[in-house]
């Protein structure tokens, strides 16, 4: 890459940061490039809380009889923590930020469909955030991230109902995003820009904000009905009336399952650009990569029972809900042989968003497959409840989403931010968050195997070796994600300036300045070449 | 984009869009994908109401024979004439007859006010016969316990349906009045045209949703099992 | 330390079967993954970028190796699917004759009861190689009996019962953890698992704390509940008399005629008005949510005994 | 939704057939059908809906993508519905683990 030197911007480009100035240009704005950022600063607050929250347990459990915090309080740690890191930090990430910033620029459009839905939804999002981190301080939660009855509705004495309809209110912002995504990518889409010319991480949007606009209502309705039950002591989940707590985990899981798939599609999306871009070719088997996208999201919604093989639901069900959930996986093996076919013959260059990509598909392939165990009934009898349950969910969410998100933000940050971060100081984090990771969950694992139960503020003592070294990773896997978040801020004001296309990728967005104006492009752009045309003759084409 | 070009464009155009034609469809898309996610938040209730009509079906009768079928059945045609109303005004905004549209809205509002009256009315009656479900629950004296013997436990889950649906399809109508409020303003300020009629359009789809909650809550929650 | 574990003991019949299949499924994991690592290393070093303008060949995909991998995982897929269900579906129904034993999961502990009237708090002793259903249900929130030993698990679910069975094959002391959130001290629910040689087994049982019988113990809830004051042996009180009741036909008030059975009285007991013994009036109060489970199946015990015994004075048919 | 007009007649007319479908469906629940009521009063429900969706809600002269995206919304419905009701159908099919010897689960759901 050209390095360029640090002399300052020659002409004073317009762009969307330096637009309009003052608190009012951001907490009013319709820019959808201004409102990705305000979401990107709320979502890395809520990743620091969140973030503590695990380190507080890790170091909790490096003792056998816990060396930190009383029982309730590893409770109200472990439901805070899976609360925040999932509603407000994974579910938001990628489609937020990312996805609000450059779906407009992939498509071509001048913003989103609905720009006042799109800042209703941030302030939807904070509004849910505020009641959440109002019943953390007040005295936190302890119901777990399951809110599973009737522990929840009528045994817990904590802040249940606080949020309860925290986490129903920001159900609502992921909606009001995925709505704005579909008819985007529908209506909006610039000449020329047919369905399969369109970037495959536009494909990952559109596959989740399916998932997002028909699963979240329906957690939205069953916190609805929890939060009822909680207040009033009566409701259709309390034994005492005849009512079943399964219906509670089949309506919760309905959604909960689908919104891993909220949280790992978009993570697939980043990677297919990410590879394609380094490896300068089109992404192996294209179109099979785009529908097997649309696939996880519809697949997804049929699953879910298999959260539930040992609650007592049928064993008739737990048989069906087994063969859909083997059949769930096979999309995502189709989708890490395409990638890692991408690579054949490629000219491979190692900038810091292709080793979080690459570090994506090896942890996201040994999450997927751990899903198996979870899968097939008799191991998941002996498995479900144990810390291999938390590893297998970890490497998806952390190894894959997380890995996912930072690939995205480092390989887009020069056209949002107009800067180049320093590549030295972002391979040596990512190697630090891939080394941290695998040394705090791969334990996880055995320990899942000896049958060490999830949730437990304090364990037998001949769990305490693995344990130990899962602290030890945690440490590790916290430096490795603070370095990002240093020399990323720093480069904002000292970084190269980078220019329109600094990766030489293609896609609309780097065909507008960086960072671009606020009406993103001077005219529409007319589309007339394959995604992904980095092939010799057509790069002379579009030129650098 | 040049300070001409904004002006050359057409009244209610967004910037983001070509033409208003791209940007009624949009309106469009976006309003009907918003009704499924209301089908999905409806759903779930249903789903639920459906599993334990099915597990206490004998309950659920009793409990559905203390409904009033005569005020369901009005409240029923109400909503139906103010979706007739609505559909109407849709109509006038799209010939770009203002007074009529204007009218059709207040007639609109009208009618979603009689229907949350009746329902008030009906709400009294299970406060009044002590079958409210979490406040007020103490249904031995009443004519519940004689219906639904041994299952009052479940009739309770029965009116917490009751209860449920019938209080977020309340809400809903609620909202709904609040935008006809809104476009009525807009319309009377002549805000709408033959050309630039969404907002009217989707305020009109949201309304019909609701109505249509309500044409599956009726038989579901009053006529279970059939009165003889 | 003591030395690193890295596989629970395989302490019931169906432990090394499920193991098998584990480990199945980790030879796969770990074939794949290395499959994945390895290639990319190699591509990654192969095809390194040598100029910065190089532009290689675009290759669109190929249909032959999509469906390869998309036929070779599906097969893979079948294979652990059937393993897992048939497994399952062998291991989910207890063989006959097992020895019975009722588990109640309450806030925090775990309370077991052998049919000759052991109680056992956070403890079950058990006879090697016979297999040992648990009919099992919670007083409260969702709990879950795990032993990791025996590779068995259940949720234990409040207002319901459900039930698991393992046959130990091993004799020891094994793990009892609580795997489903119940509260504050989820992570003290835990016990352990006794698994003796049937001699020893029975002289625990002799030689244990041998409370009264479960008959014995239904007869105190029967006094201490007041069922004594209406219903007198004689059939003069204001309920019916019980002796010769169980088991036999019953004339209710509607003309019915109900046998009554175990569900009958716990029916009766709960919610008593739904069934009126013909010549009495519903008089009787509920005792919902007054007995713990423990104390209605002792009382239903105490009643099935009394079924057995000569009905004292033929019932007068009060009005 | 095109700028199609419906003539005031269509909707007349609709407004009217509604009507009298709810008076069908309240007439129908006082004759004792068994079963058969609840199917009576869905069909009948379902046809109210869908002259309210064809015509109040234009939804004869949508595009096809309108219609895919309702159907979407039927079928993810009939997805959660169906598929939990799977769990509560089959549940009886295995002996349920009654306490003791004999005895029925107390409020069995």
């Amino acid at each position: 890459m050209s390095t360029a030197t640090l002399e300052p911007r020659v002409h004073a480009q317009r762009t969307y940061l330096n637009a309009d100035y003052g608190w009012k240009s951001w907490l009013f704005t319709l820019d959808h490039k201004r409102i990705a950022l305000l979401y990107l600063v709320s979502i890395t607050f809520f990743f620091v809380i969140g973030g503590s929250f695990a380190v507080l347990m890790r170091i909790h459990l490096t003792e056998p009889q816990g060396a930190l915090v009383q029982p309730e309080t590893y409770n109200k740690l472990f439901t805070l923590h899976g609360i925040v890191m999932i509603f407000f930090f994974l579910i938001p990430s990628i489609p937020a930020v990312l996805g609000n910033f450059l779906v407009p620029l992939m498509v071509g459009a001048r913003d989103l469909a609905f720009p006042r839905l799109n800042l209703l939804s941030w302030y939807i999002f904070i509004v849910g955030g505020a009641f959440t981190l109002y019943s953390a301080i007040a005295g936190g939660v302890d119901v777990g991230w399951t809110f599973y009855p009737p522990y929840s509705s009528i045994y817990s004495q904590t802040h249940v109902t606080a949020v309860a309809v925290g986490v129903f209110i920001t159900g609502f912002s992921s909606i009001l995003t995925g709505l704005n995504f579909i008819v985007t990518i529908h209506k909006m889409r610039a000449p020329g820009l047919t369905w399969f010319r369109l970037p495959l991480f536009l494909w990952a949007m559109y596959a989740t904000s399916i998932i997002m606009t028909l699963g979240t209502p329906v957690l939205a309705i069953t916190l609805f009905l929890l939060a009822l039950e909680h207040l009033f002591h009566v409701g259709i989940f309390s034994p005492e009336l005849g009512g079943d707590p399964l219906l509670f985990q089949h309506l919760f899981w309905f959604y909960s399952h689908p919104a891993v798939y909220i949280m790992i599609l978009p993570a697939m999306g980043v990677v297919s650009e990410v590879i394609a871009c380094f490896a300068r070719k089109r992404i192996f088997g294209y179109k099979i990569v785009a529908f097997s996208s649309v696939a996880i999201a519809v697949l997804g919604f049929l699953v879910w029972g298999h959260h539930m093989f040992v609650t007592g639901q049928s064993v008739y069900a737990g048989l069906i809900f087994s063969l859909l959930s083997f059949l769930v996986a096979i999309p995502s093996a189709i989708k890490v042989f395409n990638w890692t076919s991408t690579l054949y013959k490629g000219s491979i260059s190692y900038e810091a968003p292709m080793l979080y990509a690459l570090g994506f598909i090896g942890l996201f392939t040994m999450g997927g497959l751990t899903g198996l165990f979870l899968a097939s009934l008799a191991t998941d009898v002996h498995l479900n409840g144990t810390y291999f349950i938390v590893a297998h969910f970890h490497y998806i969410m952390v190894g894959g989403a997380v890995m996912g998100y930072l690939g995205g933000i480092h390989f887009w940050w020069p056209k949002i931010s107009g800067r180049k971060y320093p590549n030295a100081w972002a391979a040596l984090a990512a190697a630090i968050v891939f080394v941290g990771f695998n040394l705090t969950f791969f334990p996880q694992f055995i320990l899942g195997y000896l049958g060490m139960p999830r949730r437990y503020a304090f364990y037998p003592a001949e769990f305490q070796v693995l344990n130990v070294m899962s602290s030890a990773g945690a440490t590790i896997l916290g430096v490795g994600y603070l370095i990002p978040l240093v020399y990323l801020i720093w480069s904002m004001r000292y970084g190269p300036v980078a220019e329109s296309n600094p990766w030489g990728a293609t896609g609309l967005e780097w065909k507008t300045p960086s960072p671009p104006p606020p009406e993103n492009f001077a005219e529409i752009p007319v589309v007339n070449e394959e995604a992904y045309a980095y092939s010799a003759q057509a790069q002379e084409a579009t030129g650098d | 984009m040049t300070e001409a070009e904004a002006h050359a464009q057409p009244a209610g155009l967004a910037h983001q869009f070509g033409d208003l034609e791209q940007q009624q469809s949009a309106a469009t898309l976006g309003i009907w994908v918003f009704l499924v996610t209301e089908i999905m938040f409806f759903g779930g209730l249903f789903a639920s109401y459906a599993i334990y009509r099915w597990l206490y079906f004998a309950a659920f009768e009793g409990g559905s024979h203390v409904l009033d079928i005569r005020l369901g059945a009005t409240n029923t045609m109400v909503l139906l004439a103010s979706s007739l109303t609505m559909a109407l005004s849709v109509r006038s905004a799209q010939t770009g007859n203002r007074k009529a549209t204007v009218i059709f809205l207040i007639a609109t509002m009208i009618l979603g006010g009689i229907f949350l009256g009746i329902k008030g009315v009906e709400y009294n009656q299970k406060f009044v016969e002590h079958i409210v479900p979490g406040l007020d629950w103490s249904p031995e004296g009443t004519v519940l316990s004689r219906l639904a013997p041994g299952g009052l436990e479940h009739a309770q889950i029965y009116f917490f349906f009751y209860f449920a649906m019938t209080g977020l399809h309340a809400l809903h109508m609620i909202i709904g009045m609040g935008l006809l409020l809104w476009l009525v303003v807009r319309a009377h300020k002549g805000a709408f045209t033959a050309s630039y009629f969404a907002p009217v359009e989707v305020v009109g789809l949201y309304w019909h949703f609701v109505d249509i909650v309500w044409i599956f809550l009726f038989p579901l929650l009053y006529l279970i099992g059939g009165r003889y | 330390m003591h030395n690193l574990p890295f596989q629970p003991d395989q302490a019931s019949s169906i432990a090394k079967s499920v193991d098998n299949l584990y480990f199945f499924l980790t030879a796969i994991t770990l074939f794949f993954t290395a499959l994945i690592f390895l290639t990319i290393f190699y591509f990654m070093i192969k095809y390194r970028r040598r100029s910065p303008d190089e532009r290689p060949r675009p290759i669109e995909g190929s249909v032959p190796l999509e469906v390869l991998w998309t036929a070779i995982p599906t097969l893979l897929v079948a294979v652990m699917f059937v393993w897992g269900s048939t497994l399952y579906f062998q291991n989910s129904e207890a063989p006959k004759g097992s020895l019975e034993i009722f588990v109640t999961g309450k806030q925090w502990m775990w309370k077991a009861e052998h049919p000759e009237g052991q109680r056992e708090i956070n403890e079950l002793h058990v006879p090697l190689g016979r297999p040992v259903r648990l009919t099992m249900t919670s007083e409260d929130v969702i709990h879950d009996f795990f032993v990791p030993a025996f590779r068995v698990k259940k949720d234990v679910l409040p207002g319901r019962y459900t039930s698991l069975w393992f046959e130990p094959t091993q004799v020891g002391t094994f793990h009892l953890f609580c795997a489903q959130y119940c509260g504050a001290f989820h992570a003290g629910m835990i016990g352990s698992i006794v698994v003796q040689e049937p001699d020893a087994y029975e002289s625990w049982l002799a030689g244990g704390t041998p409370g009264e019988s479960i008959e014995q113990a239904g007869e105190k809830v029967f006094q201490a509940s007041g069922c004594s004051s209406c219903h007198l042996s004689d059939g003069t009180g204001l309920g019916p008399s019980l002796l010769g009741v169980f088991g036999h036909p019953v004339h209710l008030t509607t003309g019915e005629t109900v046998t009554a059975d175990d569900g009958y009285i716990r029916e009766s007991i709960l919610q008593p008005k739904a069934k009126i013994v013909a010549g009495y009036s519903p008089i009787m109060p509920t005792f919902q949510g007054q007995l713990t489970e423990e104390q209605l199946n002792n009382l239903v015990a105490y009643i099935r005994s009394l079924g057995a015994a000569q009905p004292k004075a033929k019932e007068a048919a009060k009005p | 939704m095109s700028q199609h007009i419906v003539p005031q007649r269509t909707y007349i007319f609709v407004f009217l057939g509604l009507i009298g479908l709810t008076m069908l469906t309240t007439g129908v629940a006082y004759i004792d059908l068994g079963p058969l009521n609840t199917v009576a009063a869905l069909v009948i429900a379902f046809s109210k809906m869908l002259l309210v969706v064809l015509f109040f809600m234009h939804l004869r002269h949508s595009g096809g993508l309108i219609r895919v995206v309702l159907l979407a919304g039927f079928f993810w419905l009939a997805l959660l519905i169906g598929l939990t009701m799977s769990d509560y159908r089959t549940r009886s099919w295995t002996p349920a683990p009654d306490s003791w010897s004999s005895t029925a689960p107390p409020t069995h759901p």
